[in-house]
This record gives structure tokens, C-alpha cells and sequence, in this order.
């Protein structure tokens, strides 16, 4: 008994069903007595209801089209009832036969996909080592990459962490609005900034990071250009020459931090 | 030089798996270089029957050979493959592939069913598994394996739903004819036994023979898979 | 399984040269996997003598194979590499997938933002960037800089993006370790609202705050940087 509350439990459905109960037969779809096999499936059915199993509507659907095949059989041909709709000549046993050998046959090529996709996650692609053509030509360094950014401000949140051990009490008030407005401000009077300089006057670690993202955000809005004449050489700042007014990024702000 | 070398070498080295398409650039790109020499300049426009015959060719060498890895075509792309059998060697080098989890068998085989006969309606889906598909439908989607691909030309213009490329990837099929059994499973064509099977009450029910289908030679998956729009 | 061929698949999908002492501790990882079978755990502790001799061979058999590549000892590591007869069209390859210069200052910081946060969803990314990213990524997805690495456990399930190997080998980092201040961008995220959670679609982590851009100049920016340690 117990072995059938498992079993339902992993049928997908009543062709699944129907397709358990052909095997355990061990005949051919096309040599089922589904007279027979209409008995055992309502069986099955019952047995669901003892257990209290939620029975899908698909099954009762399928059992109450067994019990038709099966109570049809019983007539002889001559006396066999057309179903409203059925074609003339339509033989349900034979549909239901199309349906379960067309399920089974989709059921095997599943069992075939599973096979492919076990063996997928074994199969490896050739990633090679990359030609060498590529060091013929190293790429040009004309700008500065985030990562040289991010060099510098890691310098310099050490050497704020060098200044300063004692972490911070008090909240802290920056936005990276006021450091783009900060920044913007610094260019106003000059060509060009260092990096280093723009951190200077930096109470605290996120002070810094907000004075980062300002410049990160200036860069991508293309107000500032950053340039680097060395490898790890002190990084300068400086306006871009074709557009010089901020635009979008700045709150409201006194006429006289804006660029002239 | 022979063609299938060269294309041999190209698919050796690149980090992609590369396209007849993109395989023809670089044929043509080649030619364009300053230093061309007449071998090179005469492949420039290399006809797409010529790539794929040599391709066919060294898939065939390759097997011959039979090495540790393989050519392989997946979703119409070239690429060399290992063998899965060095598997655990390759994870403690490459660590384990990054896929999603299994598929389970409710997604297996309402996929099987999308795969062999796409295009097709939910419903159409639900009449050959038996039983509703929403919830696995919905899994299939979200991975990326089948896609919306146009609508039915029926009362209420239900979806149609097919495989994608991603599809083809994840089962590392060369296309849709790859798929296993296809003949059989494409289309079946139903035709109706010429006279009602009679058969004793109780009998086991005559074999409509009718079911050892004759061949959909009219549905090709290429159409399979061209939308009706 | 001959040891020749296991040696062949390692050499074949690895992306550097192996030298014999990265081979032998392939061979004790792959043994100390949990499903490892014996013929696995019996390679575990591979001798260096076994391990060249079946080298010196695979270099015999892919010499008398005779192909478009050959298996060669650099500097003590091993690689397979094309023959150079073919290097008009490899040439043309590189171009053709080559680095299409460097990557455009939106490239960047949307990769920065992958780099420092994974694994994290587009709609994520786009909060902290406060634009879309649509065809930043998909320039990132294409030159293999970042990848899909699994999908965010919220409503819609989005795929969850980090960065790649190709990444770190890109700006010559050894690992996600080596990013320059990386505890300190990495933090910055740190305060979740203790709100409860309303699944929001593609959003898996709360986005942080602290980095968002206002893109509007009238847009109050939130608060921004309240530290936590």
C-alpha cells in the first residue's frame, strides 16, 4: 500500500500513469487490454482518494474516458454509441493509443535531453592561451583607466588612515553633489589640478570616496579629462576644453562657484 | 595550403567559438593585409559550401584521430570540445562549469515536446503531455531555453513557443537536426485505420498498425521553425 | 585511461602554459575531489618521470599527426601553439576579435561597479550608475570582461552578473583581492534599510545608497557615505 502513495507522487500526469501500468504489464502500447488497464487505473485512482491525495482533474478526465472505452467495449460494433462530435468511425481506444505512444515517444527523446545535458557539464571548450600577435602592438595608454583612479584614491585613503587613526565620531555630511560642485569649483581658477591635491583638505574616509565618485561622475559626463605622463605618476586633472559649463549633476548652487 | 588547416588552426587559437560567417571575415580581413601573399589574397572570398565541406572534413579527421578532445558545431558555432571522460581532471584545472541547476523531467519533456515541434501553442503543449505545463513553462522562459516566437492565426492568437539558440547550447547540438530521434518525433502524422478496429469485449485492442507512421516528408524543421506571421 | 590523453585534455583547455609541478597538483586536486573513482585517486600522486615520458610522447604523436599546431615546451611549460605558417590568418583573427581598443570611461565604470560588487543584476548596476546600461553591457558581455553567473533569487529571477579570468588578465590583477581599494569601495555599500523586504524585480541587494548619482541637477543626492565599519 505505502509503495503506492510514493508512486503517485512522481507520475506526471495520467499518461505517466497509464504508461507505469503498460510496463508493469510488460506488453507492447499497441497490445494493452485496456480493459484491464481501465480497472487498474481507477484502482489507482481509489487507492489516491484512501490516502487523501490530491488528485489532479487531468486523472479523473482520464478515468472517466477509460470507464467510456471500457463500458463501450462491451457492445458489439454495430451498437457502439457515437459521441457527440466524435468523426464517424473515430475508435476512442485508438486515440488513446495515438496519445500514450505519442507521450512515450516524447518521454524517451526527455530522457535523451537529459543524457546530452549530463554530458554537457563534462564537456570542457578550448580556451587557448592568447595568440601573441597582441604583444606586437600594446595598446596605446593615452587616458587614465578607473583602475589608475582607484589606485590613487586607495593611496590616498592610506595616507588619511596614516594621518588619522582615530575613526570617526561625528556623521558625516558630504554628498557627492557638493564634491562635484568642490571640484568644479577648484577648476574654476586653474588649468589643471593633481589628484593628490584634491584630497587634501579630506577629514574622512568617506569624504574621500564621495570626492572620488564626484570625479568619476565629472569624467563619465565628460567635463574633466584625467592624464597621466608616467605609470603610477601623479595623475592631472583638468577641464575639457569644448565644454567647460557643468551641467546636470549640480544642485542649485551660488552663481559664483560656476565656471565663468 | 590546405583550407581545412587553416581553418583547423583558426579554431584552435580563437577564444570563441566562431561562425561560418565570422570564419569568412577572417578569410576576407586577411586578404586586406598589407603583406598578403597570393595564397591568402586567393581565399579572400571563400564560398560558405567550400568552409563547411572542410569543416565536415576535419570533424571526421578529428574523430579518426581519436584524441582527447573533438570538433565540435553547437548552435551553428565551431569550437574544439574535450571529451567528457577527462572531466575530473579538467574541473580540478578549471574548476566546475558554471551551469544552473539540472532540469527536472516535467521540464524535460514539455522542452522535448517545444524541440521537436515548434512552433507551438500552450495548449498543444498540454494536449500531448496530458497535463498542465504553466509552472514549467514559466522555468523554461526564465532560463532562456524557449522563447515566444509568434502568435497562432486561431481564435484568440494564443502564443507559439520554440527553442532558442541558448537551447541548443546548453545540449551542445550543432541545430534542431541534431536533436536525437528527430525523424521520428518531428511529425507524426496521424492517419486513421481504413475501417473501425473491431475487437472482442474484454480482448486486448487490435495494433492500429496506421501508428507505424509514414514520414512527414513535407515537414522539414527548418520550416519547423520558420514563424507563421 | 592513458595517462597521454589526460595530459592532452589539461594542455588543450588550459589557458596558460602548465608546468610538470601545475600538472601533478591537477592530478592531486582532481583526487581529492568527492567523486573521485579510482582510476582518478590512482593518478594522485603522479611521478614527474611518468609525467614527462608520456609529454616527450603526446610531442610524437602531434608531430607525426602532422596538424596546423604542435604541442611545445616553453621555458619549461607546456603549450600547444599553431604552426606559424598559418599566422596571415590568425593575424586577421586577432582583428577580428582583437581589443577593440580601450574600453570607453561608461565601459569602465559599469565594469568597476561588476568588478567591486559581484555577483549583482543589471537593474543594480543601473541604480548605482543611474543610467542605463543596455549597450554598456552587452559590450562588456562581448568582449568576455563579465559574464552571467547565476541568477538573483528574487522576483523575475535576473541573471546576476560578475566579472571573468579574462577580466583580471585584462588589467593584470592575480585576483578580485589585487582591485585597488577594494575594502573601502566594497564597504560603501554596507547599510541595508531595516525595512522589510518588498521583493523589488531585479533588484537583489538593496542598492547602495552611497554611490548613487543624482542625474538630475535638481535631484537631492541621498545622503551619501554614512560609514559603517
Amino acid at each position: 500500500m505505502s509503495e503506492y502513495k510514493v508512486k503517485f507522487e512522481v507520475f506526471e500526469g495520467p499518461l505517466d500513469l497509464l504508461l507505469y501500468l503498460i510496463k508493469k504489464e510488460e506488453v507492447d502500447i499497441y497490445e494493452v487490454n485496456l480493459t484491464r488497464l481501465a480497472a487498474q487505473f481507477i484502482e489507482y485512482i481509489e487507492m489516491m482518494r484512501e490516502f487523501d491525495l490530491e488528485i489532479a482533474g487531468e486523472f479523473l478526465v482520464m478515468a472517466s474516458t477509460l470507464m467510456y472505452i471500457k463500458s463501450r467495449e462491451l457492445l458489439p460494433v454495430d451498437q457502439q454509441a457515437q459521441l457527440e462530435g466524435e468523426e464517424d468511425g473515430a475508435d476512442p481506444r485508438w486515440e488513446l493509443i495515438r496519445q500514450l505512444v505519442e507521450y512515450k515517444k516524447f518521454k524517451d527523446a526527455a530522457a535523451q535531453l537529459q543524457a546530452l545535458e549530463a554530458t554537457q557539464e563534462n564537456v570542457f571548450p578550448r580556451v587557448p592561451v592568447k595568440l601573441e600577435f597582441e604583444s606586437e602592438k600594446p595598446a596605446p595608454k593615452p587616458d587614465v583607466s578607473i583602475f589608475d583612479l582607484l589606485n590613487a584614491v586607495n593611496a590616498v585613503l592610506k595616507r588619511l588612515e596614516k594621518r588619522d587613526n582615530t575613526r570617526d565620531i561625528f556623521e558625516d555630511k558630504w554628498t557627492v553633489s557638493e564634491k562635484i560642485e568642490y571640484v568644479v569649483r577648484m577648476l574654476s581658477s586653474r588649468a589643471s589640478v593633481r589628484f593628490s591635491e584634491l584630497f587634501e583638505d579630506a577629514m574622512s574616509r568617506s569624504e574621500v570616496v564621495c570626492t572620488f565618485l564626484a570625479l568619476l561622475e565629472l569624467i563619465r559626463l565628460k567635463q574633466l579629462v584625467c592624464a597621466q605622463s608616467e605609470d603610477f605618476g601623479e595623475i592631472e586633472i583638468k577641464k575639457r576644453v569644448a565644454d567647460v559649463v557643468v551641467t546636470a549633476p549640480v544642485s542649485p548652487t551660488e552663481p559664483d562657484s560656476q565656471p565663468q | 595550403m590546405e583550407l581545412k588547416f587553416i581553418l583547423e588552426s583558426l579554431l584552435f587559437s580563437a577564444q570563441k567559438p566562431l561562425s561560418p560567417s565570422e570564419l569568412r571575415e577572417v578569410f576576407a580581413n586577411a586578404a586586406e593585409q598589407e603583406d598578403a601573399d597570393a595564397t591568402v589574397k586567393s581565399l579572400k572570398k571563400i564560398k560558405e559550401g567550400e568552409l563547411n565541406a572542410a569543416l565536415e572534413q576535419l570533424v571526421k579527421d578529428h574523430e579518426a584521430a581519436g584524441r582527447s578532445y573533438r570538433l565540435a558545431c553547437v548552435a551553428g558555432s565551431w569550437q574544439f570540445v574535450t571529451q567528457p571522460e577527462f572531466s575530473p581532471w579538467l574541473k580540478a584545472l578549471v574548476g566546475v562549469k558554471a551551469r544552473p541547476g539540472r532540469l527536472t523531467q516535467p521540464s524535460l519533456e514539455t522542452l522535448a515536446i517545444i524541440a521537436y515541434r515548434q512552433p507551438l501553442t500552450r495548449a498543444e503543449i498540454e494536449q500531448i503531455r496530458g497535463v498542465s505545463v504553466d509552472g514549467v513553462m514559466q522555468t523554461l522562459l526564465e532560463r532562456g531555453l524557449v522563447e515566444q516566437t509568434g502568435r497562432a492565426e486561431v481564435v484568440g492568437r494564443p502564443s507559439l513557443y520554440g527553442t532558442t539558440p541558448l537551447f541548443l547550447e546548453y545540449f551542445g547540438l550543432a541545430s534542431l537536426e541534431g536533436l536525437p530521434a528527430a525523424d521520428e518525433l518531428r511529425k507524426i502524422v496521424v492517419e486513421k485505420p481504413p475501417a473501425p478496429v473491431t475487437a472482442d469485449a474484454g480482448l486486448a485492442t487490435n495494433p492500429p498498425e496506421q501508428l507505424q507512421i509514414p514520414e512527414g516528408g513535407d515537414q522539414k524543421p527548418t520550416d519547423a521553425a520558420t514563424q507563421t506571421s
